[in-house]
């Protein structure tokens, strides 16, 4: 742990006082409805869809926080807020005490981007298929102007390629003569070539076997150690999770629900959703034994439950669950949103 | 018998006076009659409906008419219908002004007789009256069809669909762009040769189709064949062509008005305006090869501008100068065009027989002399309103004489543009006051021979002038299976009455 | 004896510069009843084996050698028609994506009866019958209602389910799943899980579950397999091979698992890349990124032999040679 | 679905005004109906004064205004060849192209589809590249070459079918259609033949593009390993989908076959629209030209809605409610 | 130059190409007809446009080998005493010229207008779509019947030029939108696409999104389509100068070519119709089959 904690603290002093990241209410809403002409003749109201709705959290330099949860809780929209993919329909994104969002839509806006990088869930999607590896690695370097020698760029992209484990001789291939994980490592590469601070990571691993995946999260956490980047890590690998994070944020529909340090998110999980999320883990060493999954149907994002929106799946439910919504509320360090936590009826 | 035959384009309506088109004139003649019409071999004019006719004044003409005429109806052909008819063709919704131009006003003398008063002396008056054709006033008058169909509005008449004349044939049924029937009228008060009971008209766009259809047997006759397929149908054994001359001449007529022509490389004047240089275009082209080659017979090279057929018309004034390419390039020479000049050169490629080809093979005689013509060729409804609006500096025109008389040439084609169709298709603008002062003598003199002389001296004038350029009067093929027996005319209309399928 | 036996298999893919041998020589057997897990390095040719067993092997890809059998009958070179009578109603597939698995323009329960109906003498409206029931098997609340729905009006985990309702349809032997859970979240891919071991064991159809998660394998599996460039590196009993792994790529595998419950700040990785296809070295695949080799490996190409309680292709396991062997079974994990 | 009509029908006005505006910025460079009427003799005065009684004088914007007026009251002007008002002429017209182009996209499609088919399922064997090669003849050859070839070896040579015309028609009402008579059959065959010759070719490849992406994908692969028949597997789910796109593209060809019909109808002397349409373009009968083109338009804008329709038919994707889910 | 060609040879396309025999024959054929129709006044025995040597006498002259033929004319001659092989050429320079002239501008434009709508989407995308269905509803001839109409107004004296200006404008005038909504339709689908996304987040300009990223991706389709039509525009000039508005006529295209033959089919002078038909025939089959060959070659998945 304290080794973790080192690259941490060399920086602390200069944000001592701020967190680099630092995410207000941001929420994003999609408008899903029918076009207005049909709305009209068939007196349907609007439908918005809320992918993220009010999220909050900080994150230190040179700290990982993770994001978990269920398929479309809205961990991809989180991150595509982040840099810049989607305007927020409300709040704020602020990076290093500076307002992203405002700074996107402006020239300075390129500055950020440099410094805000992403990866993406997959990485042969986000690799152009036309392009050489020695183009696509370049291509923010060129695009920022960093450098101009072309001869610089090459041994820029050599040894951007080399830091994350591949050849520099692999520069003249494309993205599909490589494997899953060289392909991995070159969207890395790419994000790293800006030198940026803050790196936002969709399921890097998703599609990769434990041993490319192994070699991936390594080269990551090498990488914190040494530049004391900072990391937005969304995965559905709990084990893998528990690997790179200092803080997780668990997410259910469209909101953040429990938000915790690494250690005692995993040891003492406090809302409900978050327990049966990591009594599903399957367990390696315990052969044969069932698991229980989380009960119950993922409800529809279009017309979430009234209440606290886990409150159909939720054992520990009430009256008040099902009108109420809960509040974001700290017991302990530990943010949670549940009013069982809060009225203590689930202990630790 | 049953006749069928084709051609590409089908009648409009059969409202004989809302459109004046030749096609359409010719089918109407199966079922309306004139008062007068040409004899199919002598053309002469000959009687119809009109027994005799008199001069009473040089501008009164007292016609009488053919008495026992029946319309299809049954009802009696009378001087009220003439008059009708006639004054029908003057009405503001007819379109055969061209031929009731000169009339004043018709009156009705007796049940057999009319008299028609012209506005001045007018000595194509009977020629003109063999295009105007009688219709009953009575069924008119029922059938809501006083007036001719007016082709700017909406109301139909019934005659413009329907048709009841006194002529040898009946209308049975037509769909437009389909199918024509016509049968025989039994009742007919005159005798013909023909053996004809069922006339099947299918009008057929596509001239590869309207040969397909001959070849197959589909129809009997076509009157508009492929020139390049006559070869072929004349050694068919089962097919035959008969040929006649058109009273059409071709001609190229010249911009002689612009000091500069536009689209030439000769700036600040007009090399067109040069007799010297008209003559070498003339001698350039080899008119002979032309017919035989390009038009493979179907031109009869002239240096006239009219055809035999028209009075006025002398073996003088048909010589052509003769093809001489040497002394083509003298007179360019001459002219100061040694290395010839550039010109705009227009043509129709859908009005006269193998307009374009013609026009393809004058312009590379012309280079040969180095007068560089580009050619431009187009249908004709964008062709005529250009070469009418003098955009064209060479440009290629058919002049066909419906009166036999070549003061009808003459006055459209080399009189100064001016009143009362005087120059109406002189578009080259050719101007020579000796020639005006002619045709304007021409026009009123009486004495028929001295007349036709001042026409040939006319016609003479124009020739020296090389005022137009003439290259053949156009000979008109028929095709037609083996046992159908017709009569060709000059018009390029087929004598109803004459027609037998044997 | 085993409900299914795959013999000395080798898969080709003919190509422009030589064939590639992507299955070579792979032999295992699957026992009536009996979970086989099969792991390995991504494009180690676990789908291959998968699509080679119900023969929808895809042009140019084909079995070059070897037999698969069922029951003791050869299917691998079963004429056309045969050997689709045995797909489905012997044989049956679940695919990794639940969503490209169905046809989007068919309701599930048109494609639950046509598959019915294809293998199974019944009527239509028995066949209904059984597919509601199929449903209602597979977990899938208000069966009757939903029958009529289409693919996409279901979530991803219902979808799979509804796979795995339309493979079970004709009751076959031997289901064929070919990472099955790869793109769901854990609570999904749980239920997924329990449904397919509890319906193994109702109905006592044998399935070969192709995965990339161990902990699936560890919780589901009677036997596991591990593969690594085409042949079969280890294969044993599924407790034997996760905590006393006998090839060193099995072993290697096994400690690049981020565990859940020990903390350490790198994970263990296997050095350096599968070989590609053509160039796959002499001798042992794995030499050159194994810790152990011999200098045999790099000569001989070792085939299964006993180490153990599984069978590993490892000469560190040739008879006699066990003493090297577990001198060099190094800090093995648990 | 009502309001997707609507909307659609909206577009069509507004689509139809374009091509009307458009069509009418153009037509003062087509040439001039007037020597028709007049005959050649007639005098420049006279043409004058027929260019002014028919309002061609004056500037096409005013032309155009006027159009659209009379337009809104459901009329489209008269015929200047025929004098008759153009909507009855359409009218009449009309059902000779819309037989033409139904029996054309029928043959293609019949043809067509299996012929797809074949060719992605036994791709690359013999008669399957013989298809691809020989379909090729279809949109390597002109329209009107092909007309009159076939008209050359069925009519001329052979006699086995007509040269041209429509042959019998039976009148049901004012729909007049040839489809009931072996003769009108007769009549139809060569021209719908020459028009679905290059459609044919179309949809066959494009079938056997799509049956080559659709084969390769999961449900496919799923269904087979189902165990369902080859049968099953090729027309009930393969060919299903790949008809979204086909459907696009035949609806937007079928659209094309009422053009495409204006060289057809010309070559086979078929009464129809497009007929009309080319002697109007000779004789520069502006309303009817006028009104073609307007048709056209609606034919397009409604053939796209027919096919967006069939897709809600076909693909029950599309269908969903978004409000829905479950 | 050869040491490309040999590592053309080499790639995997290449590859494809040589090892299909299809492609080979075709690529051959093509080559041909290309090379003669560029090289036309070099390797032509007879410039046909020039006119002064032209010999109207020389007209319809029977191929070589034939009782009446001359070697002098090896295919025979037309109707003005042009050489057809040495027409046939010059012919299919037009008609080449022509076909690649209009797919090329049909293609620009579609390609960039489809780009731009499938790119930004909303009232541009519904705008240019809606501009589709307007030129759907015209007719190529028509087109090029207005077009010719307008043109002559506007230039009356520019005769020669003006017509294959035409030609070219009026097909692609009503060629683009097919490319237009192909390259719609992909770049709806491409534009979704992570590699963009990421083009986005690493700063790059939308234009330059398009130009670099998308563009590449959506081209696949429209070179398939492009090579289709320059056969289709081929025949599509032959349609329209069977209706009269096509090349001029004394320097006649292919199409024109075949017009004139058309009349020639019942009159027994049959090599007038049929070389410039077969001639367009087997630069369309040879076109097609080089665009089909490429379509499966450049399909990783047929590879
Ligand atoms: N562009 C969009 N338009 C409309 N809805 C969207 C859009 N993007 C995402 N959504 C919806 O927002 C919700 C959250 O999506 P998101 O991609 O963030 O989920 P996720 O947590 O990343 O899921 P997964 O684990 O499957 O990647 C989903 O219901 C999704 O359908
Ligand atoms: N069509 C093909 N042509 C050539 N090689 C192929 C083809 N399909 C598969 N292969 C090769 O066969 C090998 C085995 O592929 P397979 O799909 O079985 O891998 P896998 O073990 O399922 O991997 P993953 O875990 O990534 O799904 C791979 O190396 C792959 O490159
Ligand atoms: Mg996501
Ligand atoms: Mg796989
Ligand atoms: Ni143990």
């Amino acid at each position: 742990m304290s080794l973790v904690m080192e690259p941490m603290s060399t920086s602390a002093a200069s944000s001592a006082t701020a967190p680099l990241v630092q995410a207000h209410d941001l929420t994003r809403t999609f408008d899903v409805s029918a076009p207005w002409l049909n709305r009209v003749l068939e007196r349907k109201p609007r439908q918005l869809l809320h992918a993220v709705d009010g999220v909050s959290f900080e994150i230190q330099r040179g700290q990982t926080l993770a994001l978990v949860g269920e398929s479309g809780c809205g961990k991809s929209t989180v991150a595509r807020l982040l840099v810049g993919l989607y305007a927020p329909t409300r709040g704020r994104f602020t990076f290093d005490g500076q307002d992203a969002h405002a700074a996107y839509a402006t020239a300075e806006g390129r500055q950020l981007r440099r410094r805000i990088q992403m990866i993406f869930q997959d990485p042969y999607a986000s690799l152009n298929p036309r392009w050489r590896v020695a183009d696509i690695v370049a291509e923010p370097l060129r695009e920022h102007g960093l450098l101009r020698d072309p001869q610089a760029i090459k041994d820029r992209v050599g040894e951007l390629l080399q830091s994350v484990g591949l050849s520099p001789l692999d520069m003249v291939k494309y993205p599909h003569q490589f494997s899953g994980g060289q392909r991995q490592r070159i969207s890395i590469a790419r994000a790293l070539a800006t030198h940026p601070e803050f790196l936002v990571c969709d399921e890097p691993t998703s599609a990769l076997d434990v041993s490319v995946q192994a070699q991936v999260l390594n080269i990551m956490k090498d990488l914190q150690r040494q530049q004391g980047l900072t990391y937005l890590f969304i995965s559905h690998n709990l084990a893998v999770v528990r690997h790179v994070s200092d803080q997780v944020g668990v997410m259910y529909l469209g909101r953040l629900v429990e938000l915790a340090d690494k250690s005692t998110l995993f040891n003492t999980p406090r809302h409900p959703y978050t327990r049966m999320l990591l009594d599903a883990i399957p367990k390696m060493h315990d052969t044969g034994r069932a698991r229980t999954p989380v009960q119950g149907e993922v409800p529809n994002p279009l017309n979430p439950p009234s209440g606290c929106a886990f409150h159909p799946r939720c054992p520990h439910a009430n009256a008040r669950c099902k009108a109420e919504r809960p509040a974001m509320q700290t017991f302990h360090g530990v943010r949670v949103a549940c009013h069982a936590v809060e009225e203590g009826r689930i202990g630790v | 018998k049953t006749f069928k035959w084709s051609s590409a384009s089908d009648i409009a309506t059969w409202d004989i006076h809302s459109q004046n088109n030749a096609l359409q004139n010719g089918i109407h003649a199966a079922v309306y009659e004139s008062l007068v019409y040409y004899n199919s071999q002598t053309f002469k004019i000959e009687p119809m409906l009109a027994t005799s006719w008199t001069q009473v004044s040089p501008t009164q003409l007292r016609v009488t008419l053919r008495s026992g005429v029946k319309f299809h109806d049954g009802s009696e052909f009378t001087a009220d219908d003439a008059v009708f008819s006639l004054q029908r063709a003057m009405a503001p919704t007819s379109n055969f002004t061209p031929y009731t131009q000169g009339i004043d006003r018709v009156v009705k003398v007796d049940n057999r007789t009319i008299d028609i008063f012209t506005k001045a002396f007018n000595p194509v008056l009977l020629n003109q009256l063999t295009e105007l054709r009688m219709m009953s006033k009575a069924w008119a008058e029922k059938n809501n069809s006083v007036a001719p169909k007016d082709i700017k509005t909406q109301d139909e008449n019934f005659a413009h669909r329907n048709a009841m004349g006194t002529g040898p044939f009946m209308l049975r049924e037509w769909q437009p762009d389909q199918r024509l029937v016509l049968v025989r009228n039994p009742n007919w008060w005159g005798t013909a040769p023909t053996n004809v009971t069922e006339i099947v008209y299918t009008p057929v766009s596509a001239v590869a189709t309207r040969m397909a259809a001959l070849l197959s047997g589909e129809v009997d006759f076509v009157l508009d064949p492929s020139p390049q397929d006559l070869p072929r149908i004349r050694s068919n054994a089962n097919l035959k062509v008969l040929d006649g001359i058109e009273n059409r001449t071709i001609f190229f007529g010249m911009d002689q008005h612009r000091d500069e022509l536009v689209g030439s490389d000769v700036k600040g004047k007009n090399p067109l305006k040069d007799v010297r240089v008209r003559k070498a275009l003339y001698q350039a082209i080899d008119a002979n090869t032309i017919s035989r080659v390009t038009m493979r017979g179907l031109g009869q090279p002239t240096g006239a501008l009219v055809a035999p057929q028209v009075a006025g018309w002398t073996e003088g004034v048909h010589k052509r100068f003769p093809f001489d390419v040497e002394a083509a390039r003298k007179l360019l020479a001459d002219a100061g065009y040694p290395n010839g000049f550039e010109v705009d050169f227009a043509c129709p490629n859908n009005r006269y027989i193998n307009d374009e080809q013609i026009c393809q093979a004058v312009t590379a005689m012309w280079a040969r002399i180095g007068v560089r013509a580009k050619l431009r060729t187009m249908p004709l409804v964008t062709y005529f309103p250009m070469i009418q609006r003098h955009e064209a500096s060479i440009y290629m025109l058919g002049w066909g004489v419906p009166t036999f008389d070549a003061l009808y040439s003459l006055q459209s084609l080399v009189r100064t543009p001016g009143q009362g169709g005087d120059g109406n298709y002189n578009v080259g603008r050719y101007s020579n006051p000796k020639m005006d002062a002619l045709i304007d003598q021409i026009k009123v003199e009486m004495d028929p021979a001295k007349r036709t002389a001042l026409m040939t001296e006319a016609l003479q004038l124009q020739n020296d002038d090389v005022a137009h350029i003439p290259l053949h009067n156009q000979v008109i093929p028929w095709a037609m299976k083996r046992n159908i027996e017709v009569v060709h005319r000059a018009d390029n209309r087929i004598d109803w009455r004459l027609v037998k399928v044997n | 004896m085993s409900l299914l036996q795959v013999k000395n298999l080798v898969v080709e893919f003919p190509g422009r510069r030589g064939t590639l041998r992507a299955l070579d020589d792979v032999s295992f057997d699957i026992a009536p009843g009996e979970i086989l897990g099969v792991v390995g390095e991504s494009g180690a040719g676990k789908s291959l084996t998968g699509a080679s067993i119900i023969g929808l092997l895809e042009p140019p890809g084909r079995v070059a050698n070897g037999e698969i059998l069922l029951e003791g009958r050869r299917i691998d070179n079963l004429p056309h028609e045969q050997m689709r009578q045995v797909r489905g109603r012997q044989i049956g597939a679940i695919f990794q994506d639940p969503l490209t698995s169905l046809n989007p323009l068919y309701s599930i329960g048109r494609q639950l009866v046509e598959t019915i109906m294809t293998h199974l003498p019944v009527s239509r409206a028995e066949a209904r019958q059984r597919a509601i029931q199929l449903l209602k098997d597979t977990g899938i609340p208000a069966a009757e209602e939903r029958i009529d729905h289409y693919p996409h009006q279901f979530s991803g985990g219902m979808r799979q389910r509804v796979v795995i309702a339309l493979a079970l349809a004709a009751e076959p032997k031997l289901i064929v799943a070919d990472e099955p859970t790869t793109a769901l979240d854990v609570s999904i891919q749980a239920q997924i899980i329990t449904l397919l071991k509890t319906i193994c064991k109702e109905r006592g159809a044998a399935v070969m579950l192709i995965t990339h998660d161990m902990g699936v394998i560890a919780e589901t599996c009677d036997r596991v397999a591990v593969m690594y460039a085409g042949r079969v590196a280890e294969i044993g009993p599924v407790h034997e091979v996760i905590n006393h792994p006998a090839h060193p790529y099995t072993r290697g595998l096994m400690s690049c698992i981020p565990d859940m419950d020990v903390e350490r700040e790198r994970l263990h990785q296997i050095d350096g890349a599968m070989p590609r296809l053509n160039a796959i070295p002499t001798g042992c695949a794995f030499n050159p990124r194994c810790a152990h080799a011999l200098p045999r490996c790099t000569l001989d190409r070792p085939d299964l032999m006993p180490a153990g309680a599984t069978q590993a292709a490892c000469w560190l396991h040739e008879a006699g040679g066990g003493a090297v062997s577990s001198t060099a079974q190094p800090e093995a994990v648990a | 679905m009502l309001a997707f009509i609507l909307r659609r029908l909206g577009q069509a006005v507004l689509v139809m005004v374009a091509v009307a505006f458009v069509s009418f910025m153009l037509f003062q460079y087509v040439g001039d109906p007037v020597i028709f009427i007049l005959g050649q003799d007639a005098t420049p005065e006279q043409v004058a004064e027929m260019r002014a009684a028919l309002g061609l004088d004056q500037p096409f914007i005013v032309q155009f205004w006027h159009f659209l007026l009379n337009a809104m009251q459901g009329q489209f002007g008269i015929s200047l060849r025929q004098g008759v008002p153009v909507s009855q002429l359409i009218a009449e017209r009309f059902p000779a192209t819309l037989e033409l182009a139904v029996v054309a996209a029928l043959l293609a499609l019949i043809v067509g589809i299996p012929m797809g088919v074949y060719a992605a399922l036994r791709r690359g064997s013999f008669l399957s590249q013989v298809f691809m090669t020989v379909s090729l003849l279809g949109v390597s050859l002109p329209t009107f070459l092909i007309g009159i070839l076939l008209i050359l070896v069925f009519a001329v040579q052979l006699g086995w079918f007509p040269s041209f015309g429509r042959g019998e028609v039976t009148a049901l009402g004012w729909w007049t259609t040839g489809l009931l008579t072996a003769k009108g059959w007769h009549h139809i065959t060569l021209p719908a033949v020459t028009l679905a010759i290059f459609q044919l070719t179309l949809i066959m490849r494009l079938v056997r593009a799509e049956m080559l992406e659709v084969l390769r994908t999961d449900y496919i692969k799923f269904a087979r390993a189902r165990g369902l028949s080859d049968r099953a597997v090729h027309f009930g789910h393969a060919l299903k989908n790949t008809l979204v796109p086909v459907m696009t593209i035949t609806g937007l060809q079928l659209g094309g076959l009422i053009a495409f019909a204006i060289i057809t109808e010309t070559v086979f002397q078929w009464p129809g629209m497009g007929l009309l349409f080319i002697q109007a373009v000779t004789f520069a009968d502006i309303p009817v030209m006028a009104a073609y083109l307007c048709l056209i338009a609606l034919i397009f804008v409604v053939i796209n809605l027919i096919v967006d329709l069939l897709y809600f038919a076909v693909d029950p994707r599309l269908r969903v409610d978004k409000a829905g889910g479950h | 130059m050869i040491s490309t060609l040999k590592r053309w040879l080499d790639s995997d396309v290449g590859y494809s190409f040589r090892t299909s025999p299809t492609a080979i024959t075709a690529a051959v054929i093509a080559f041909i007809c290309v090379f003669c129709a560029a090289f036309a006044p070099w390797v032509a025995p007879h410039n046909p446009f020039d006119l002064a040597t032209l010999e109207l006498g020389n007209a319809r002259l029977p191929p070589a080998w034939s009782a009446d033929g001359r070697w002098e004319f090896p295919l025979g001659t037309d109707d003005q005493g042009r050489d057809i092989l040495s027409a046939l050429m010059y012919g299919a320079r037009i008609s080449l010229a022509v076909g690649v002239a209009s797919v090329v501008l049909s293609v620009l434009v579609g390609v960039t207008l489809g780009l731009l709508a499938g790119f930004f989407g909303g009232w541009l995308d519904a705008f240019l779509m809606r501009l589709c269905d307007v030129m759907l509803s015209f007719p190529a001839i028509l087109v090029a019947l207005l077009i010719a109409g307008v043109g002559r107004a506007l230039f009356p004296n520019a005769h020669e030029t003006l017509a294959f200006g035409v030609l070219i404008l009026s097909i692609s005038l009503t060629g683009w939108v097919q490319y237009a909504r192909t390259v719609r339709g992909s770049t709806l689908v491409e534009r979704q696409k992570e590699y963009v996304q990421a083009a986005r987040v690493i700063g790059v300009a939308p234009l330059r999104i398009m130009r670099k990223h998308v563009l590449p991706n959506v081209l696949g389709p429209v070179l398939v389509l492009a090579t289709i039509q320059v056969a289709t525009a081929i025949i599509t000039e032959a349609t329209l100068s069977f209706l009269g508005v096509g090349a001029p006529p004394t320097s006649p295209s292919l199409g024109t070519l075949i017009r004139i033959g058309n009349d020639y089919l019942f009159s027994g002078e049959w090599w007038i119709t049929i070389f410039p038909g077969v001639v367009l025939v087997l630069i369309a089959l040879s076109v097609n089959l080089l665009g089909d060959w490429l379509r499966d070659a450049l399909n990783p998945r047929l590879r």
